[in-house]
């Protein structure tokens, strides 16, 4: 699989270098601006902390947001993902579905994947 | 409760005709669009004329009932009528019905479609011109354009869906201009509704705040131009007036009665009721421009007619220029000027009604329209052609018809108009239209009814059928009546008028 | 003693009833209209003498009918319809209402005995016409009168193109009503400026614009000009602007070349609207409102000039014709010119009288022609005619009175009424140039007339019949000969009333009826008496040879002299047994005359090129303002068709423009906000 | 101690290269890949300054970043499967029939 | 019951009433899953359709009881927040899910016919259901934590539902298109979350608009998070310059998935831009981090690229796509002209954009489902192929009719007062370029919407419509059913603009 051609790559990489440069400017620009960091205190387990702040138990020593909505969100997530990769990679055994309809691109002939002739052109204005 | 009562019926007509099979709907049609002229008569009957609405006078037949609430402004089902708007809602339910019967012969194929579009926009016309809160008024100033797309787009000439879309586009642009206009206007005013009444009088007490940047003076001025810029295009004025012909030419008979008799009145009703009641001042300091864009509507257009082959178009373009008489008697701020604006509407939309109607019928029996394919019609369908020369002359301005008393009007207030610089040369020069017309309506008349019989497109000619005819006596009539009597109307009109001048203190020596 | 005022609208009514009656009754009227217009112009004949006794008796009234619209506020002016019966119009009822009657009764011979097609709307139109000449004469404001005066163009437009079959009636009535039109836009101006400059546009009383014109001039009034003009020129230009109406209707100097085109229209009609009533108008209209135009000493030069220069021009192009209705259209031409000169130079009882004698003896002329065409079975051209003197007696006998009349030989009305306007011209114009330059040419005329109305005499009626239609012509009825005869005695006697020049050399005192009649002897409208415009009248009168009486006679020989003179020539060029066309020695001179200077040619090409601008105009429009129109449909879908094309179709692509936007959000609002 | 804007510039320069890997590989899985290390680079700004600020928020919702990073993957595979299964490879390049 | 919900925020009882439309739309999804695991080769595709009907429909009827009985609203005791602030239910919450719900119920009914051929429409019913779940909450995520795991969520299925026709390759080429610049955005927005962290040291929304006072000279970092944070919104509403993938997604996924999509997924990105920008990043605009001309210049570029693409298009289908990101742009607007501080203008424009998304939710889906109702019917794609279909289809062209004139903004429909609102509410707020470049746009509009309005009314048929005019019972009715409501909200449209503009000012409060 070979990359794009030499051209679109310059313009990739010069786009990219752009972004680059422009966020760390962005990042140098506050150097000194951050606040001696406050860390944590040496005798808490950070991941019974973690475990708390994910069941939003107020029992933590280290100040934390609740995350129980997006855990329970997560959840219906997770399952929902996985319900859209199975589905779109199951094989139907018994021949592929029968195109329900000329739907998407083209015409498509039922069963075998046609040819599609790419658009024209100019197509009438 | 009886605008509310008009409106109703009209759409339930519409409505009741769409779903009629096509060969009753001509004449069911016909039947229901009675109504609305009943009504219309009835509102005519129990009118006593006080002021003129947005000023502060006292309003017929008003009803107010909040719709909804937006931005701190109250949007309300407010309509009325004065003396301006009533002689227009009797023009548009007599013109509507007429130009039912008159479609009975053209139009062959979706007979039930076309009746109900045309009641739909006959509903929408009557309630642009009742309509006194701006949004409820735009709802229907809109709304006008879609059955008339629909009209002129499937039952037109070869040409007629570009002419719909040129039509619809053009004349959307257009208000779309005026609305933002007139929404910096009123955010611009302590007012908390959009009632045309509120805004009038809250703009005549001078409480115009300015708009964020805009000072109040520069504000006013420009919402003027916006809104004149919109309604221009509606009326139609010279640079903005291409849509008209297209529109006419394509347009079957019927439609283009109504266009050139309704619609081209909601632009300059629009200017009235808008740039000339609320913001006076401004007139006052636009007045030599917009004089000079009547004075060269009324010439130009004549000249534009006088270079056409095609008869629909010639009258087309005559309606350019007479309106701008119409603009010149507004811009001219004068009892007279005013008045014989809004008579001239009436008056005009009669004549352009009856011209139309008259060469739809000699189009119904030749099948063409150019001047040079025929003459001498005048033996072969003597009614018919006699009543479009009576039309002809009524165009012209012949006295005792309705049109010499609307220009007449417009003259005497305008030449000695003092908002208006230089007012008796604009007249003047406005005034020759009157010999132009004469040359071009003779001239087309030579060609095709006088002179030996021949036509190019051989059909066999005969009198026309009394269906046809009918409502051609009837406009007629309606034209010698309203010019041996023009009080009928003009004095609601001027009662309605006069109270504008106050605004201004304007008005002759 | 019953008001006259309640009958005066019946006299406008009647003929409209006819109208009315002629064009819903179609076929089925007795003589397809004919007895029901002779019946509604003998009723106006007879109200019209009616009320003209009660004005006789001191009667004089006037009274609005009908308020057509009010206004309000600073234009508060009211445009009314009425009456003013006074001894000016009740004169001019009077004759409009006996020569329509005539020309009614003609019509049953040259019409209905010719058994013309489509005569219910030939009658509906004369009685149409009838009925707004009529309205015209006694209306008492400016306004009605323009109303009237442009309903009696649409009659004579629907009239001239009565045989609208052929191609040529059409087109003569386009023409003429064209023509007539651009004078009246002038009038409407006029009429615009009267109600802006006055408030109010009536004739008579003390609130009428003469007076108000009056009180303004001499500082009692204060009116509006436009744009603080002085005064008097603002008077003279609404002066002009009305008499620019009056040009195109009495078809004077610039505007008349749509008269002899007129001629298409049938006989009757040319004898009734395009010799006594219609082209009376504008004269009428002059002295309707004389107290007006006597302020301006610059419109009354005017005036006469454009009149007697007129009646010189018409004169001689009345000689070359070879069709005898041209003949006598551009002597109507020429003696409306003298009706103007005579207004333009003070001579307003002048003026009054050769009009009314002017519209008999040329109906008379007209009908004469009529029934020589009858006779000759529509062929006018004077060249297939000759020897008809004894086979028409009373034609020739009564075209003949008429004749003299118009060439104004002694005994004959045209000769006293011509013979004052010339002498009115002559005493006012010695310290005016223009009036004197009028009279000069109003002079010459006067022998040029008399040569081309022989010249049609004798070629019509002496020498030897030129033609198989002249030797049997086809006989004529009653109905022919009666209105002749009748109008024949007219051109007579109508001179009696107005002997001016007897009652100076005689000094017989009070046979100039016409004078006192008009000087409200008998009781007038206070303000509308000739002595009242003498008054105002600017021009002062010298006397030549010492004294007023020498003038008087030193004129009349004059004039008398030279219309012989013109006569013994005709005589002796054309009373001959096979005349040929002498015209031809003027060799160039007739060409030009026969095409009338290319006045049509000039107006026709004036026309085109109107039409070649609006065509110009057209393709502008057309081109450019469309084109601007639809150039920016095309340029938004053009750029629409640029945008389309962003989407290429491949996800990497994408993926940059992307990251292009993003870092240009970034970089665009970092310098903005200042970020970095 | 290391200062705060050095982890803000190796996650902006981990995004940048995810970024660039995607706009010029043509093989759909490496899209995959170069996503989720562009999702790994805000998971290490988010740890980072929860160490910074002495929250905790930062670290459990890089794991929920994580979570979703896997998911998404899930997905991106399903449909890169049935990108095969239809145009016989996964050229990214291929699937431009729609355009304009 | 006055339905003031008191009780702990974990209190799972109260919590799961609070947010009982979403709830109820999480158990629909499952319980379809279920049944579909339950009979896996059942193709029982009336009881599924059913259900996920009866759930979306529930979860209206309860989302418009809570908001008429005020829940969440500041007169009943403000808005409840849940789960420690990271969840909270009032009127724009309310609102939004109202709008995703009846889309969905709309697009369901319309997939029952759509997919009757297809093996086990059950994955398609559950992947739907729990992607407007997902909406739901992410209209009443209150940090970003859930902004972005709820919209992760949403995006997800959605890239399964587009690529849905496994075999077809336009679906699957939309649906790769669709998943990699999804990927791309939703790194985009962790990055930007990540640097919004960095700077302000928390991810609730209310902490961060309390941090950023004091953030200092972090505000560069801040800006760039607030910039890539707008990016991901802009993906989820197509607004330019991550709409790349819109038009080949709508034009590629099946029709009811385009409607979907379009509708509801666009409004969510709109729930959570409000909600964010409003609530989290409105001190920012003080601090130099002027997002509002930001979402100005989207807005206006969004605008004139979505409808100068859509005017020259040759299908149908495409075209709508394109308008729908027109349309995006003039939701744009609502958060373009919000200003600092002055709370009166940005409730009035914030509720007119979200009254225009819940009129353009009904318009949009109506149209896109008329698309899909005539692939059924196996007629082409371009204009050409629609010319005439009126005659065969009156009522579905009626309502087609309608849904193109209420796009572009014609009154007598719907779509006419919510854009004008909008406009109106932009000039209130000063801005009044941004209601130019939305006035000239929506004209242009016009001219591609009565494109596809002439194809249907005024063309005459080109090949023989033999296919069309056996009625599919759901699809049908969801298009009558969108066309009708289309029509009601003009006169209806009061309570929709007042509960908005109620929700728009309690959030800036």
């Amino acid at each position: 699989m070979t990359d794009t051609d030499g051209s679109d790559r310059a313009s990739a990489a010069l786009a990219v270098t752009a972004l680059f440069a422009v966020l760390a400017t962005m990042a140098l620009g506050a150097a000194e601006a951050f606040p001696d960091p406050t860390g944590f205190p040496a005798d808490v387990s950070i991941v019974h902390n973690i475990g708390y702040a994910l069941f939003d138990i107020g029992l933590g020593e280290i100040p934390v947001e609740g995350f129980l909505a997006a855990f329970l969100i997560i959840a219906l997530a997770l399952d929902v993902a996985l319900d859209a990769a199975i589905y779109l990679a199951k094989r139907e055994d018994e021949g592929s579905i029968v195109s329900a309809l000329t739907d998407g691109g083209r015409e498509v002939v039922a069963g075998d994947v046609a040819e599609r002739e790419p658009t024209d052109e100019g197509g009438d204005r | 409760m009886i605008l509310e009562a008009l409106l109703a019926v009209t759409f339930a007509a519409a409505l009741l005709v769409f779903a009629a099979p096509d060969e009753y709907a001509p004449k069911l049609a016909f039947g229901l669009s009675l109504l609305p002229i009943a009504g219309s008569l009835y509102l005519w009957s129990a009118f006593e004329s006080g002021g003129n609405a947005l000023t502060g006078g006292e309003i017929a037949f008003n009803t107010v009932v909040p719709w909804l609430e937006v931005a701190g402004y109250q949007l309300q089902w407010y309509v009325g009528l004065d003396g301006i708007s009533l002689p227009l809602v009797i023009l548009t339910t007599f013109l509507t019905s007429l130009a039912i019967v008159s479609a009975w012969t053209p139009i062959d194929e979706r007979q039930s479609q076309f009746y109900g579009l045309m009641l739909l926009m006959e509903a929408n016309l009557i309630g642009v011109f009742t309509a006194l809160d701006f949004f409820l008024w735009f709802v229907f100033w809109e709304a006008v354009l879609v059955p008339m797309y629909f009209l002129i787009g499937i039952w037109g000439g070869p040409r007629r869906k570009y002419a719909a879309i040129k039509f619809f586009v053009y004349t959307n642009i257009a208000s779309l201009v005026m609305f933002i206009g007139f929404m910096m206007l009123v955010i611009g005013l302590p007012v908390n509704s959009f009632g045309l009444p509120e805004i009038t009088q809250s703009l005549a007490a001078g409480e115009l705040g300015n708009f964020f940047w805009l000072p109040a003076d520069t504000l006013a001025l420009v919402a003027f131009a916006a809104m004149f810029i919109g309604f221009a295009v509606k009326v139609p004025v010279v640079p903005v007036h291409t849509w008209l012909p297209d529109a006419h030419v394509e347009a079957p008979t019927p439609v283009s009665v109504m266009l050139a008799g309704v619609l081209l009145k909601m632009g300059t009703y629009a200017l009235l009721r808008f740039n000339y009641t609320m913001l006076p001042e401004q007139a006052q300091y636009f007045a030599v421009p917009i004089a000079i864009i009547a004075v060269v509507s009324v010439i130009y257009g004549a000249m534009l007619a006088l270079a056409q082959e095609d008869l629909k178009r010639i009258v087309a373009y005559s309606s350019v220029s007479s309106m701008g008489y119409v603009l010149l008697g507004l811009v001219a701020f004068t009892e007279f000027g005013l008045g014989g604006a809004t008579f001239q509407m009436i008056a005009h939309g009669l004549i352009s009604g009856l011209m139309f109607m008259a060469v739809g019928v000699i189009y119904n029996a030749t099948h063409t329209r150019l001047v040079g394919d025929m003459s001498g019609l005048a033996d072969r369908m003597p009614i018919a052609v006699w009543i479009l020369v009576a039309g002809a002359f009524a165009y012209m301005g012949l006295p005792l018809m309705a049109g010499f008393a609307g220009e007449f009007f417009i003259f005497v207030g305008s030449f000695g108009s003092t908002v208006l610089p230089y007012a008796p040369v604009f007249t003047a020069v406005a005034m020759f239209g009157i010999v132009i017309v004469a040359g071009y309506l003779l001239r087309a008349m030579q060609g095709t009814l006088f002179g030996p019989f021949n036509l190019e497109t051989d059909y066999e000619l005969d009198r026309a059928p009394i269906h046809d005819v009918a409502p051609l006596v009837a406009l007629l009539a309606a034209i010698i009546v309203l010019g041996v009597v023009p009080s009928l109307f003009f004095d609601m009109i001027r009662d309605a008028t006069v109270p504008l001048l106050e605004l201004l203190g304007g008005g002759a020596p | 003693m019953v008001s006259a005022s309640a009958y005066v609208p019946a006299i406008v009514l009647l003929p409209f009833v006819s109208f009315i009656v002629a064009l819903f009754g179609r076929e089925n009227l007795p003589k397809r209209g004919a007895y029901g217009g002779i019946a509604a112009t003998a009723g106006s004949l007879l109200l019209s003498l009616w009320v003209l006794v009660s004005v006789r008796n001191g009667a004089a009234f006037q009274e609005t009918y009908y308020t057509w619209a009010t206004g309000a506020g600073a234009q508060d002016w009211t445009l009314t319809f009425g009456a003013l019966i006074d001894p000016l119009s009740v004169l001019m009822l009077v004759i409009v209402s006996l020569v329509a009657m005539l020309v009614h009764i003609f019509s049953l011979g040259y019409m209905n005995d010719e058994d013309e097609r489509d005569l219910p709307r030939y009658y509906a139109g004369l009685g149409l016409f009838t009925a707004s000449m009529l309205g015209f004469v006694i209306a008492d404001n400016l306004l009605m009168a323009f109303m009237f005066f442009e309903l009696v163009g649409l009659c004579s437009y629907l009239l001239i193109g009565f045989h609208f079959r052929e191609p040529g009636p059409p087109s003569a009535a386009k023409k003429a009503f064209l023509v007539t039109r651009f004078g009246d836009y002038f009038f409407l101006v006029g009429v615009v400026a009267v109600f802006t400059t006055f408030g109010t546009a009536a004739f008579a009383g003390a609130e009428s614009f003469p007076a108000l014109a009056e009180a303004a001039l001499n500082g009692e009034a204060t009116v509006w000009t436009p744009g603080g003009l002085e005064v008097s020129t603002w008077f003279t230009i609404v002066g002009l602007l009305i008499l620019g109406g009056v040009i195109g209707k009495s078809a004077q100097f610039p505007l008349h070349t749509w008269l002899p085109d007129a001629m298409e229209g049938p006989t009757p009609v040319s004898a009734l609207i395009h010799a006594a009533t219609m082209v009376a108008a504008g004269v009428y209209l002059v002295a309707r409102m004389y107290g007006f135009y006597v302020l301006s000493p610059t419109t009354m030069a005017i005036i006469a000039f454009v009149g007697g220069f007129t009646a010189l021009f018409a004169a001689t192009m009345g000689v070359v014709k070879r069709e005898l209705k041209q003949v006598l259209a551009y002597s109507t031409i020429s003696q409306y010119g003298y009706m103007m000169l005579a207004l333009g130079s003070g001579g307003y009882v002048a003026a009054v009288f050769h009009l009314t004698t002017h519209a008999f003896f040329k109906a008379l002329l007209f009908l004469g022609a009529g029934s020589v065409i009858i006779a000759m079975h529509h062929n006018e051209d004077m060249w297939d005619m000759g020897g008809l003197k004894d086979k028409l007696p009373v034609t020739y006998w009564t075209f003949l009175a008429g004749s003299l009349a118009l060439a104004g030989i002694f005994p004959f009305a045209g000769f006293w009424s011509k013979d004052e306007i010339l002498y009115e011209a002559l005493i006012h114009g010695l310290d005016e140039p223009l009036i004197l330059g009028a009279y000069v040419m109003g002079l010459l005329a006067v022998p040029v007339t008399a040569f081309y109305t022989f010249r049609m005499v004798f070629l019509t009626f002496h020498g030897e019949p030129r033609s198989s239609l002249a030797r049997d012509p086809h006989p004529v009825r009653w109905n022919v000969k009666g209105p002749l005869s009748v109008l024949g005695i007219l051109a007579v006697v109508t001179g009696g009333i107005n002997l001016v020049p007897v009652q100076k050399v005689l000094n017989i005192e009070g046979i100039d009826y016409l004078h006192l009649w008009l000087d409200n002897h008998w009781g007038g409208i206070e303000g509308l008496s000739s002595h009242h415009y003498a008054e105002l009248d600017p021009y002062s009168s010298q006397y030549l040879f010492g004294g007023e009486v020498p003038t008087v006679l030193a004129g009349a020989a004059a004039s008398l002299g030279l219309a012989i003179g013109g006569l013994a020539l005709a005589w002796v060029l054309y009373n001959v047994a096979d005349p040929d066309e002498h015209t031809d020695k003027l060799g160039g001179l007739k060409e030009l005359l026969y095409n009338n200077y290319y006045q049509d040619e000039f107006q026709v090409w004036v026309a085109d090129n109107t039409q070649s601008v609006a065509g110009g105009a057209d393709t502008f429009d057309q081109g450019v303002i469309d084109g601007v129109v639809n150039g920016v449909s095309s340029v938004s879908l053009l750029s629409s068709e640029r945008i389309r094309r962003i989407q290429s179709g491949v996800v990497s692509n994408y993926a940059l423009l992307l990251t292009l936007g993003l870092t240009t959000l970034l970089v665009v609002f970092g310098l903005i906000g200042g970020w970095f | 101690m290391v200062p705060p804007e050095y982890y803000l510039v190796l996650s902006a320069a981990i995004f940048c290269i995810g970024l660039f890997g995607i706009l010029t590989r043509r093989n759909a899985l490496y899209f995959l890949m170069s996503a989720e290390l562009m999702l790994n680079a805000a998971v290490i700004n988010l740890v980072a300054f929860s160490f910074q600020w002495g929250n905790l928020t930062g670290q459990t919702f890089a794991l929920f970043v994580i979570a979703l990073a896997a998911a998404e993957v899930a997905v991106g595979i399903g449909i890169v499967l049935v990108l095969y299964r239809n145009f016989g490879d996964v050229d990214v390049l291929n699937a431009a029939t729609m355009r304009w | 019951m006055s339905l003031v919900l008191q009780g702990t925020a974990t209190d799972w009882a109260f919590s799961v009433r609070a947010l009982l439309p979403v709830v109820l739309l999480a158990l629909t999804g499952l319980v379809v899953f279920g049944i579909n695991s339950l009979r896996p080769d059942g193709r029982d595709n009336k009881l599924l359709a059913l259900t996920s009907i009866a759930g979306t429909l529930s979860a209206l009827g309860v989302a418009i009881w809570y908001l008429l009985a005020g829940t969440g609203q500041p007169t009943h005791g403000g808005a409840i927040s849940l789960f420690s602030g990271a969840i909270i239910v009032d009127g724009l919450g309310l609102f939004f899910t109202a709008i995703f719900a009846s889309v969905a119920t709309l697009v369901i009914a319309a997939s029952y016919d759509y997919f009757e051929s297809d093996a086990n429409p059950a994955s398609f019913y559950s992947l739907l259901l729990l992607a407007t779940t997902a909406m739901g909450l992410m209209a009443v995520s209150n940090s970003l934590v859930t902004v972005f795991v709820s919209l992760e969520m949403a995006s997800l299925p959605s890239y399964a539902l587009v690529a849905y026709l496994k075999d077809n390759r336009g679906s699957v080429e939309a649906g790769l298109k669709y998943f990699l610049i999804g990927a791309v955005s939703s790194a985009v927005l962790a990055f930007g979350i990540s640097l919004v962290y960095a700077a302000t040291g928390s991810l609730l929304l209310p902490e961060v608009a309390a941090q950023i006072g004091s953030v200092g000279d972090l505000n560069g970092v801040l800006g760039v998070g607030v910039v890539m944070v707008a990016g991901g919104v802009a993906f989820k509403t197509a607004s330019v310059p991550f709409h790349f993938w819109a038009p080949e997604a709508y034009e590629g996924a099946p029709a009811p998935v385009s409607a979907f999509l379009s509708s509801a997924s666009k409004a969510a990105g709109f729930a959570v831009g409000f909600r964010v920008f409003a609530t989290g990043f409105q001190p920012a605009l003080d601090i130099g981090i002027d997002w509002g001309l930001l979402f100005g210049l989207l807005a206006v570029v969004t605008m004139v690229l979505g409808n100068f693409a859509a005017a020259t298009q040759t299908e149908v289908k495409r075209m709508l796509a394109y308008s729908s990101i027109g349309h995006a742009g003039y939701a744009l607007i609502g958060l373009a002209a919000i200003t600092a501080g002055a709370s009166a203008t940005n409730a009035t424009v914030m509720g007119a954009a979200m009254a225009h998304l819940f009129v353009y939710g009904f318009m949009n889906t109506g149209a896109f489902l008329f698309i899909a109702m005539v692939e059924r019917w196996g007629v082409g794609r371009t204009f050409e192929d629609y010319a005439g279909l009126a005659e065969r289809a009156p009522m579905a062209s009626l309502a087609m009719a309608v849904f193109m004139f209420s796009l572009a903004g014609l009154p007598l429909f719907g779509g006419f007062l919510s854009k004008y609102v909008l406009f109106l509410g932009a000039i209130n707020a000063g801005f009044w370029w941004l209601a130019a470049v939305g006035a000239v746009t929506s004209a242009l509009s016009l001219f591609y919407y009565s494109r596809v309005v002439k194809a249907l009314w005024l063309e005459s048929p080109t090949t023989d419509l033999d296919a069309v005019g056996d009625v599919p019972t759901g699809l049908y009715a969801a298009v009558i059913v969108a066309g009708v409501v289309t029509v009601l909200l003009l006169p209806g449209f009061g309570p929709v603009i007042e509960t908005a503009e109620a929700a728009a000012a309690a959030l800036f409060a």
